[in-house]
């Protein structure tokens, strides 16, 4: 039987990870928040909190709640700004033998590529674009639904950074696929998906929304059906490699979306339930390694059998 | 202070009143680090529904018998689910989290409303020997377990209620003037609603008392990592409630 | 204090009924099925299930698929076809005092101009178009994904028809409010959403998908979130009326999709967890509007408070 | 025979293997209206998780005390919750569902495999004085407390187990020619796994003997509305195991 840490080894847009199993980006802080319950070294990788150009404050009110089997989120990206996060932030995550992604948000094309080019030479082992943004010179719709605006933005990114990139896909589009097509063809170097479903709560006793933002982000086990869904179907269009997230809490999970296509997965809300949910995941592929007699856990990428 | 994410085991789980129940649960780890003012993230129950944890004060602690103690409400699913527990049933909880208050001055002046009064409980026995003073204020006499909580930690006793069936008819904030004029404190702890607590951050001001409030936020994490949680500082980039508070001093957030 | 059923009385497109409270497409099967549980005649609505011009069979393999708060169906639209419906199961459901509306469901517009002719003198009392069906004549892509699709079918319905015409809108869309504008200017008498969102389930055990048809629609509280925000949405934007659904199971959900702007609601997957769903949705509205001290449920639609 | 929602009370719940347990609910109404092949359609927890009902024969009924038995195997999610009950609490349950067994022939022959045997017990029961014989299957002899159960009832038990640990080894198929040509049964009733009952059906149309089966679909309604669980007819349109089944003709389904 191979080793362990052989099994589960992954590579994924010239990223190598001793797993596939990474931490979804605005779920697992910047990581070090996160090291008193597993250990950091252990993490396929860590994809730190949505990061802007400027410092931002993020919205008012209320910015979580509770759905069924899931959990809305409207945090507005908060956050201490690409300098802050360069100066005070990554030199600590270089203490940890564990490949760092940033998070990339931005309001324009230009936002997007000027984060990538103060990004380029930090020592992160990639940057992840978030195109769930609103786009502030189209009024406001985001670029992720649009396939000219996501593939500007990657074209942008790419010229701007040697580092892989990876494109993170908004699940609320008619055409999951047509988004995967258009960052491929701008260069992206793999593709993650989903964000989170826009979606909403209301409180019948005040009559008011639930979130100050009035809408927010559904993430939890309630969008995996929908997550697996999107996968598969890019998995089947793409030729990038593909990184699956939306509702994994399991190592079973993470398996129906490596069966899936994904090459990889992240653990976005399990952190939150329970913060060792990654080391668990990572543990449970392991055992599936082994109990189904595969070489490595990169054998069942892709391997659904549709009819 | 490592955080800590343990299976406790329900030792007690008593009715306060109708709503609101002690438990006692058998976390000698929790027991060990904590300082008043810190929190439990609890899994109340190991399905998705509720997803999410459930962040509840510890309201004291039995180091000698490894055990804390919690006092809460039952007001949503997550809530009524832990009242189902029995002795001898797990519960797995995150902890200590959060950061205590600080523990400063000879004259301490306690001011708590409703579950508010919960890590003031530990904060009071902490304090002890020193001669502690409780505000308190619930809406009616059933509410007011409390005083008996507080009778054998504390010297003097202040209590409002909305009907006026025990102590005085009121808020707290009725007696705090006369109280603040009459005693010389030299610390004041609040946590309740935060219409109470900027009452008390004002006087504090105005009397030139040194005070800190304990704040509550719907929280994700606990641990600083979803920023679910921030609040308003009076000063620089928001603050997270759930690792640089709940406890703040009065002048850094705005209530 | 008025009587109960003032209080509930609500009428939407044309359709007049006791309560907002209707059954939808595909989960109440043709009504009968559960006259043991609950008294026909107390329920808003029927809208019986999606019927084809032709017999269908439906899908093969396995139909079902419980996934964390919600299911998976693929159902296939299996019916006995127009022709058996009004032969067979109107005259029964002519014995009830409700208002019965038929779901439609057609591979190309003519087929819905065919069914919405053979429907038009039957006696119900409208018609739900279910645009969520591929257009087989474009590629399979669903009406209901395109703007002018939907608009032909809609306007394909309507002049076929005299009855007032509902049309059921997918969530699977970029742009929700775009599709609600496009079937409002073609004449839709109402709106009615959200339909299940596509996902998929994955056998880890087998490497198979769970579902014969590989992917299914999402429904159940799972989707709530999504469906609330799709109909706040769209009742911003519309001014003829909105039927909410999407995990409704109790008054409070019902409560909340009416204060985004729902005149009416549907009650869908938890008809199976509960066949008194429906009637516990009308109790509780009616004690709702006496504890709140309104005069009537609609007093709550579009209340919402948004600052 | 209308169906019924019920709060049945748990009267028993014991242990028949590690994983197959046996549950006696208070259910009268049920009790009294229904027939061998019938089931109950459960919601193991007051929550969304899991969301569906469980679907779960009928395997005896005890009239004069109003209680009905199930038995079944834990599985998943849905099951597990089942197996926590304890007696005196309460489990909804809708039912009696689906059809049962045409009650018909003076020499009947119930093959079953596995879970399949739980209705045979209720319909070996019901057609007692009638001389039953039961033709039984399973993986080995742990799993086969159902001789146990049958032997009170049944004149003739024949068991074969996978391993030989108990009766023949070997599949239930194995012993069915011999048993049809020794003895002349005028019905067969077969429920199991679908290659068994494909081959019963085979060897019944052979001996041009009458046969029922009873089929397993997943269901979410259980009363014919979502059509989640129609089976190929062999004529005509599909039909719903639910409502026209589960139990069926053998001519009238393609197994
Ligand atoms: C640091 C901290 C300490 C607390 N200490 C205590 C205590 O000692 N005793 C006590 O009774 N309560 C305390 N609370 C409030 C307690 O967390 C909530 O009452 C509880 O989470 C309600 O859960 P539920 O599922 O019953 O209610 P639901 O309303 O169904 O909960 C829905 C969601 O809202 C959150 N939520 C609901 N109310 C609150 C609230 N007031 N504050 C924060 N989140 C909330 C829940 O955590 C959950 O995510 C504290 C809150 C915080 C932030
Ligand atoms: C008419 C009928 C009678 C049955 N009688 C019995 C019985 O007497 N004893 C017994 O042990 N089992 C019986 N079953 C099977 C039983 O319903 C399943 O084992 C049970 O639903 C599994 O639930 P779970 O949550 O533990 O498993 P999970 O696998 O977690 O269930 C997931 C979903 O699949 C469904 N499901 C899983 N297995 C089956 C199955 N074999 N057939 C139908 N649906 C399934 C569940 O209902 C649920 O919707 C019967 C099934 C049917 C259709
Ligand atoms: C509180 C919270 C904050 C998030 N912040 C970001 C973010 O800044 N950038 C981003 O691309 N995705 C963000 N996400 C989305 C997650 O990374 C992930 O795509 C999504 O939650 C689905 O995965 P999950 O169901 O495992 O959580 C956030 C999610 C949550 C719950
Ligand atoms: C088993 C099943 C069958 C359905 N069939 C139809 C259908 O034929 N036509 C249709 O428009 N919607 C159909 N739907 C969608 C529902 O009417 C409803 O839009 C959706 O389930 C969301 O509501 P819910 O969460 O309350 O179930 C079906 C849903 C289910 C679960
Ligand atoms: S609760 Fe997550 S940062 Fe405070
Ligand atoms: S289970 Fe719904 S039709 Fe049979």
């Amino acid at each position: 039987m191979s080793k362990p840490e052989h099994m589960l080894q992954t590579e994924v847009a010239g990223i190598r990870m001793k797993n596939p199993v990474m931490a979804a980006s605005g779920t697992f802080g910047f990581g070090v928040e996160y090291r008193e319950f597993l250990d950091l070294n252990q993490i396929g990788a860590i994809v730190v909190k949505g990061t802007t150009l400027k410092p931002r404050a993020g919205n008012c009110g209320r910015r979580i709640a509770e759905t069924p089997a899931g959990m809305l989120n409207a945090i507005g990206l908060e956050n201490p700004g690409v300098e802050a996060l360069i100066d005070n932030i990554l030199p600590t995550l270089r203490e940890y033998d564990v490949p760092v992604l940033v998070n990339i948000s931005g309001n324009t094309v230009e936002e997007y590529g000027e984060l990538a080019k103060r990004l380029d030479k930090t020592g992160i082992a990639g940057i992840e674009i978030n195109i769930s943004c609103p786009n502030v010179k189209e009024g406001g719709i985001a670029f992720g639904t649009n396939c000219d605006s996501a593939a500007s933005v990657v074209k942008t990114v790419k010229a701007n950074t040697a580092l892989p990139v990876i494109t993170k896909l908004s699940p609320n589009v008619t055409d999951i696929v047509a988004m995967a097509l258009a960052v491929e063809a701008a260069g992206s170097d793999a593709i993650s998906l989903i964000n989170t479903l826009v979606g909403m709560a209301v409180d019948i006793h005040s009559w008011r929304p639930v979130l100050g933002n009035v809408v927010g982000g559904l993430s939890g086990p309630a969008v995996k059906p929908v997550a697996l869904r999107m996968v598969w179907q890019v998995c089947q269009a793409v030729k990038i490699p593909v990184i699956g997230m939306g509702g994994i809490m399991t190592a079973e999970d993470a398996i129906e979306f490596m069966l899936a296509g994904a090459s990889a997965v992240m653990v976005g809300t399990a952190n939150f339930v329970d913060p060792q949910t990654i080391e668990k995941v990572v543990t449970g592929l392991e055992e599936y390694v082994v109990k189904r007699d595969l070489s490595c856990i990169q054998d069942v990428v892709g391997k659904l059998k549709v009819n | 202070m490592p955080k800590l994410i343990v299976k406790a085991t329900v030792v007690r789980h008593t009715n306060l009143t109708s709503q609101v129940k002690q438990l006692v649960l058998q976390a000698p780890d929790i027991a060990e680090q904590t300082v008043p003012g810190q929190f439990v993230h609890i899994r109340v129950a190991d399905c998705y529904e509720p997803l999410l944890r459930r962040p509840i004060s510890i309201s004291n602690v039995d180091r000698a018998n490894g055990t804390i103690y919690l006092i809460y409400r039952v007001v949503g699913r997550g809530t009524q689910l832990l009242a189902r527990l029995k002795p001898g049933d797990l519960l797995n909880c995150m902890g200590p989290l959060g950061n205590g208050f600080t523990l400063q001055g000879e004259r301490p002046l306690l001011v708590g409303g409703g579950m508010g009064l919960a890590p003031l409980v530990y904060l009071a026995a902490t304090l002890c020997p020193n001669p502690v003073t409780v505000l308190m204020g619930g809406r009616t006499e059933q509410e007011m377990f409390w005083t008996g909580i507080f009778k054998s930690l504390c010297e003097n006793l202040h209590i409002t209620t909305d009907d006026g069936s025990l102590g005085q008819r009121g808020i707290t904030l009725d007696l705090l003037p006369e109280l603040l004029k009459s005693k010389s404190f030299d610390m004041i702890y609040t946590c309740g609603p935060s219409r109470m607590m900027a009452g008390v951050v004002n006087y504090a001001a105005t009397y030139e008392i040194p005070c800190q409030v304990s704040l509550e936020e719907y929280m994700a994490c606990g641990v600083g990592a979803c920023l679910s949680c921030t609040c308003e500082a009076t000063n620089g980039p928001r603050k997270k409630t759930c690792t640089e508070g709940p406890v703040f001093w009065s002048g850094e957030v705005v209530l």
